[in-house]
């Protein structure tokens, strides 16, 4: 139903990856998420495409083209594996576009996109705190659930430095990385509590800090925003689709399942609510890459999507009975990560909040 | 002019049925499971969801307080509380360990409640002294792989073979079937989609029963749910539970009461997330004490114990009304409707409402436990089906 | 072992408190009184609406059957029927006419029971008379301009003139204003935010009392909101109502009594939407009389239905509560809030499901005159509010 | 924030509407909504801007602009007076779009985009019923509700003939048409219960019957649903900016309403579902223009936008407290007419339905 057109290089993004999802990431999907196993090969895999740069700038080693590949690449994978997806979006967009302005991180992103180096993002609505010591900083605080940290090499670790904002690499084994057991969602990606006690590292350690940190934050939490969303809008019509399948093949009372207009009724607000905010996402994209100012709509894009994937999820469970409480339907497992996805990163409530300054600000 | 009207005394003299408050007795027994769930549930749920483990030490507590006979008949040594007092016992459980909960609920509700109206004297007298102190536990084999909400469309056969018959074909989705010693069977008879169904009792030592595969499930996860397997199972005639055809019509019997047992769970899990968010919140004060919880916040608050309060009643009015025999459907949908989906989104702003530190420990349990309230015992639109047909008929 | 559990009796013979039934006493009373809606109400109510004609003639029916004295003292000529049995009332009378309701609702819950528990002897005396019988109608004169959800905000001033005060400052949004003869005046005596107001007992025929400006409002058009007019109005003293200074919390007194008389209206709306849904969906049968209404519809009827049973728990447990003299705050907050958002989704569901031809006629007003239910009495985040602030004292 | 990217000439549609509510709808809409006024003379000044042809196709006397600008002119007009909005949908939208393809009706159609025939449309969802009268048709149903009936000189009727559809053109002054009193909405579009009881129309008022009634049937009820979901939209907006205006103006606890969290999520939810709805609605006539299938995306944007526009002028009459229950403060009359459209042209139920139906069909 879609005309969202797509450059060359763009389509063969999607193309990259969906191939990537189909062989790879959406047959190991249930199997990794049931026992809490990190997709290591897979992400391997996924980094061998070169994907992990598409969307980074070219003159920062990426190939440039834009938050819309980001989008098209986390869509596909969200479909297949929604770990993998935010494993992707964590190098791909939070980390990458964090590291992408900043000089002095120019090797380590090079290692990110390559996949050389496995990142973990600890965000600014973590309130880590920075604070000289020695040479270096130390950095105390603690982040309860951050994914990739059980996997990660580097943790890049947005904090706040004598009043100022700053990006900090630290090495993932110089701090205490927790796993979560169970853990709601994206058991796949290796998340884990990483608590940041007193850990001090060199001057050189401090990527960014002042204007060129915050810059660099706030492109990161763009991307959060609109690549959350794609993964989020990934997931809904994932659940969608697992539905829409189950309720044709299931027969109650004589007739499929889909026969009934109740359920179908469910799978038409499921999908009203991800392709609401799919136009979302991809409008923020666009904007982004036309350098206009994304930040609205990227936030309305990401609290409908996650709102999207959460419904679809619920109700994908709803349709399948008692099979979707059972790990083997796919739906459950994409109604916990639907619900982690939509507390990470800040969570709705600080994007409400946002949006609420945003109309306040208003002139009347 | 009504009598009411007339009246010139004040009218605090008017002795009003109408009451929302339990009984002292029935307040001490809430506060007796209360203290069970605290003390031999609270602390280790967490443990045995990620363990997947079925907590048997603490059913044998349970039935040591009684609370696995509160649907036998006195004569068969039960204590016969009825629906209100199970009600309260099992909203305390919930509230603490839903996999505990649904246990006691399928054996009380759906097991020994089932017995004691359809069972012959014979099979009380044989049944009831194991089960009502836990010694056997009771399961509940209705549910197939092609039939869930469609009950009736079941195909697992019992042949008669003169003084018994076979039972052969799988049931699925059997709660606590791995830990049962006493099944409850529907089976096949005949053609006819609701008068060829027969229920059984089947005993767990009997040549042909197995148990196959186990649910990896979302939640409840202390809780087996397992396929059991029937191959070619004797059962003597004497174990037919009712009469030879009449199986749907006894499935239907558990229906009201196996309803009001998970919404009493869903009210257990609601409370567990109120109580959650509750405690969250009040941790948030500023330095004179005035809480600067967020107004989103606040008001979820504001919302779910309002509907919780109305859930309680609504589950508490159909539970008084099957203790006095009169139908109750309706009113038993309305509750299992509303308390499970209230149970979901308690749950479910638990986790938002904690943050990242949500994802793990007890609220996101919650949301995964709370999650199959919607499933079992009739999915959600079946609850509605039923209420839409009792308000079609007024 | 509680008491309960060591019984060896049948559980029929448990005293059982709990109960969701009226008395025989109260269901002759709801009968009277949707007697009085069905005849006396229903037939007119939407062209009172059209014409925004307040119903004389049938609030004097009203006052002959004794609807406006059920919170006056029985040693004033009233009834004191007390909180549930005006709560069962309002259902009935909001079922047919809201504007009724409303009028009802205040004259008894704000202006009658405020006398009756604030009022001096004199006061008493002098007012229950006229107000009993419906010769005087009660408004309540708290609303201003700037001071709505916030009533300590208010700025009309009360002067302190030896004998009397003199009263200056325009009240908005008074229900039944024009109509009624004795006004409950909260004005400002001190600069103290809260206990700088003292209420007052106002006569509409004072020189200085008029009538300002008459809203036009998107439904309970019959019942008439204006602005009252208090332009150097002489109070005697003894017409202070409590004690000066005290006047916020005379306020506070009354608004659990009115959030009850909302709720009931609501529940009133809400039942009257639902039962013209169920009319309508009873109409769409086969040729062999099956229903064959949308699921959709279906649904929403039984949601609707439970949440209707829900609502009116929460609104009489509350009644009950205050009946007794136990603080009930949060619980009528609860029935406020939850019972206003029901009446406005059934009568908006009544418009979606009639298709067209609710654009016009029964339900189309139904959903304009529930709107205000989530307005007055506190606002629907004003109740949320209160419940939080009680979960949070918890 | 948007950057919907229009011609230079739907500019100009945009630049001229906006001017004529401002000057015209908008200060009228309040009174002539109140005493159930017919906007006569709004809508022939309407008229004589040429914008009722816009979107209608050059060889038909039209403009040419495509639906794009019958969403931008139905949008701006929707946020002055929707009774005014509603009129110019059934002419230029419902009307225009039926008869644009039909050659009996050229002259009619001209005089319906020039204003000079005051047209009503009774849709197909009445299920009106032809049968041979002598040289003509008789014709039999009712339609309750019809905007723009009272003040109609001919209606537009879809009725079935013989097992086929077919458009025909009568008389309003043949046909009963009955005041609503009050009516919940569009209460300035003259709206009446229209009976047709056997009223018969000659041979020629047959304007199409077959297979070029069924694509004159839908190409009216695309332009319902795409432009129902921009009237929805525009109502939306504006319910979201009288309660924003209004919240930064009134004080209570010691602050303006906007700074409570409350207030402000409130506004952040109601505009969220507009721009998601509104993004939906401009995508549906971009692929309409595009000369692709319009059909799904058209109804997920008519469901989505009618919600969007009830919630918001629920929630901007809640902010209001008192005031917006009143008349004057516009959000009461957004509220009747959001759930008036709710229920108009086949309804919501009937969006979902053939939503479920789409979802059904496709291939598993």
């Amino acid at each position: 139903m879609h005309n969202f057109e797509l450059s060359e290089e763009q389509a063969m993004v999607q193309e990259t990856v969906r191939k990537f999802v189909d062989d790879v990431a959406a047959p190991q999907a249930l199997e990794h998420d049931e026992h809490g196993r990190y997709v290591e090969e897979g992400f391997a895999a996924l980094a061998e495409t070169g994907m992990l740069g598409a969307a980074i700038a070219e003159d920062a080693g990426g190939a440039g083209l834009g938050m819309v590949s980001l989008v098209v690449a986390t869509e596909e994978l969200a479909r297949g594996c929604t770990s993998t997806a935010r494993l992707f979006l964590d190098a791909a967009g939070l980390a990458g576009k964090a590291l992408e302005g900043l000089p002095a991180a120019a090797e380590l992103l090079g290692g990110v996109l390559t996949g050389e180096v496995r990142i973990g993002f600890v965000g600014p609505e973590h309130g880590i705190v920075a604070r000289a010591a020695g040479d270096g900083v130390a950095l105390d605080g603690a982040a309860p659930f951050v994914t990739g940290a059980r996997a990660a090499q580097q943790l890049i670790v947005c904090a706040r430095l004598d009043g100022e904002q700053a990006v900090v690499v630290v090495a993932a084994d110089a701090v205490e990385v927790a796993p979560l057991e169970p853990g709601l969602g994206f058991r796949a990606a290796a998340p884990g509590a990483v608590t940041l006690a007193g850990v001090t590292v060199p001057g050189d350690a401090v990527l960014a800090r002042g204007e060129e940190a915050a810059a660099a934050i706030s492109r990161a939490s763009l991307a959060a925003r609109i690549g959350g969303a794609a993964l989020a809008v990934g997931s809904a019509l994932a659940s969608v689709e697992h539905a829409r399948r189950h309720s044709e093949e299931r027969i109650a009372f004589g007739k499929p399942l889909a026969r009934q207009q109740a359920v179908g009724h469910k799978l038409v607000e499921s999908r009203r609510r991800a392709e609401a905010a799919r136009h979302l996402a991809w409008h923020a994209a666009r904007l982004s890459d036309l350098g206009q100012d994304a930040g609205e709509v990227a936030e309305l894009a990401r609290l409908s999507a996650t709102d999207a994937a959460l419904h679809a999820a619920d109700e994908a469970i709803q349709i399948h009975g008692g099979y979707g409480y059972t790990v083997e339907y796919h739906v459950e497992r994409h109604y916990r990560d639907a619900k982690t996805l939509e507390v990470l990163d800040g969570g709705a409530l600080a994007l409400r909040d946002a949006l609420a300054a945003r109309i306040a600000a208003q002139a009347t | 002019m009504t009598e009411l009207q007339s009246r010139t005394g004040a009218h605090t003299d008017v002795p009003q049925v109408i009451d929302f408050e339990l009984t002292d007795e029935l307040k001490a027994f809430q506060a007796d499971a209360r203290e069970y769930a605290e003390t031999e549930l609270a602390p280790f749920a967490e443990a045995w969801d990620r363990e997947a483990r079925f907590p048997r030490d603490a059913i044998a507590k349970a039935a040591a307080r009684g609370y696995l006979k509160v649907t036998i008949p006195t004569e068969y040594g039960g204590t016969d509380l009825g629906n209100l007092a199970s009600c309260v016992m099992l909203e305390e459980i919930n509230a603490a360990c839903p996999s505990t909960g649904v246990t006691v609920s399928v054996h009380n509700s759906l097991v020994c409640s089932l017995l004691a109206k359809q069972g012959s004297h014979e099979q009380k007298e044989r049944y009831f002294p194991k089960l009502r102190d836990g010694e056997w536990i009771g399961a509940y084999c209705l549910s197939e792989a092609g039939s869930g909400s469609d009950a009736a469309a079941l195909t697992c056969a019992a042949r008669d073979a003169g003084d018994h018959f076979v039972i052969d074909g799988p049931k699925l989705w059997i709660t606590t079937g791995s830990e049962a010693a006493l099944f409850v069977v529907f089976a096949r008879t005949g053609e006819d989609r609701v008068k060829g169904i027969t229920a059984f009792l089947v005993e767990r030592e009997w040549p042909g029963v197995g148990i196959g595969k186990k649910e990896r499930k979302l939640g409840i996860k202390a809780s087996p749910t397992v396929e059991i397997l029937l191959e070619g199972v004797k059962v003597p005639k004497s174990n037919v539970l009712g009469e030879v055809g009449r199986g749907f019509n006894v499935a239907l019997d558990t229906l009201d009461g196996g309803r009001l047992g998970i919404a009493s769970q869903s009210l257990g899990i609601a409370r567990h997330a109120i109580d959650t968010i509750r405690e969250h919140l009040r941790t948030q004060v500023d330095a004179k004490g005035r809480p600067t919880a967020h107004q989103a916040d606040q008001w979820e608050l504001a919302d779910l114990a309002a509907d919780l309060d109305a859930c309680r009643m609504l589950t508490w009015r159909a539970a008084v009304l099957r203790d006095r025999g009169l139908p109750c459907g309706p009113q038993a949908a309305m509750a299992k409707l509303k308390a499970s989906l209230l149970a979901n989104r308690a749950a479910r702003s638990a986790v938002s409402i904690l943050g990242p530190a949500g994802l793990s420990g007890a609220a996101e349990r919650l949301m995964r436990d709370a999650r199959i309230c919607e499933i079992y015992e009739g999915v959600t639109d079946i609850q509605r089906l039923v209420i839409a047909r009792g308000e079609l008929a007024r």
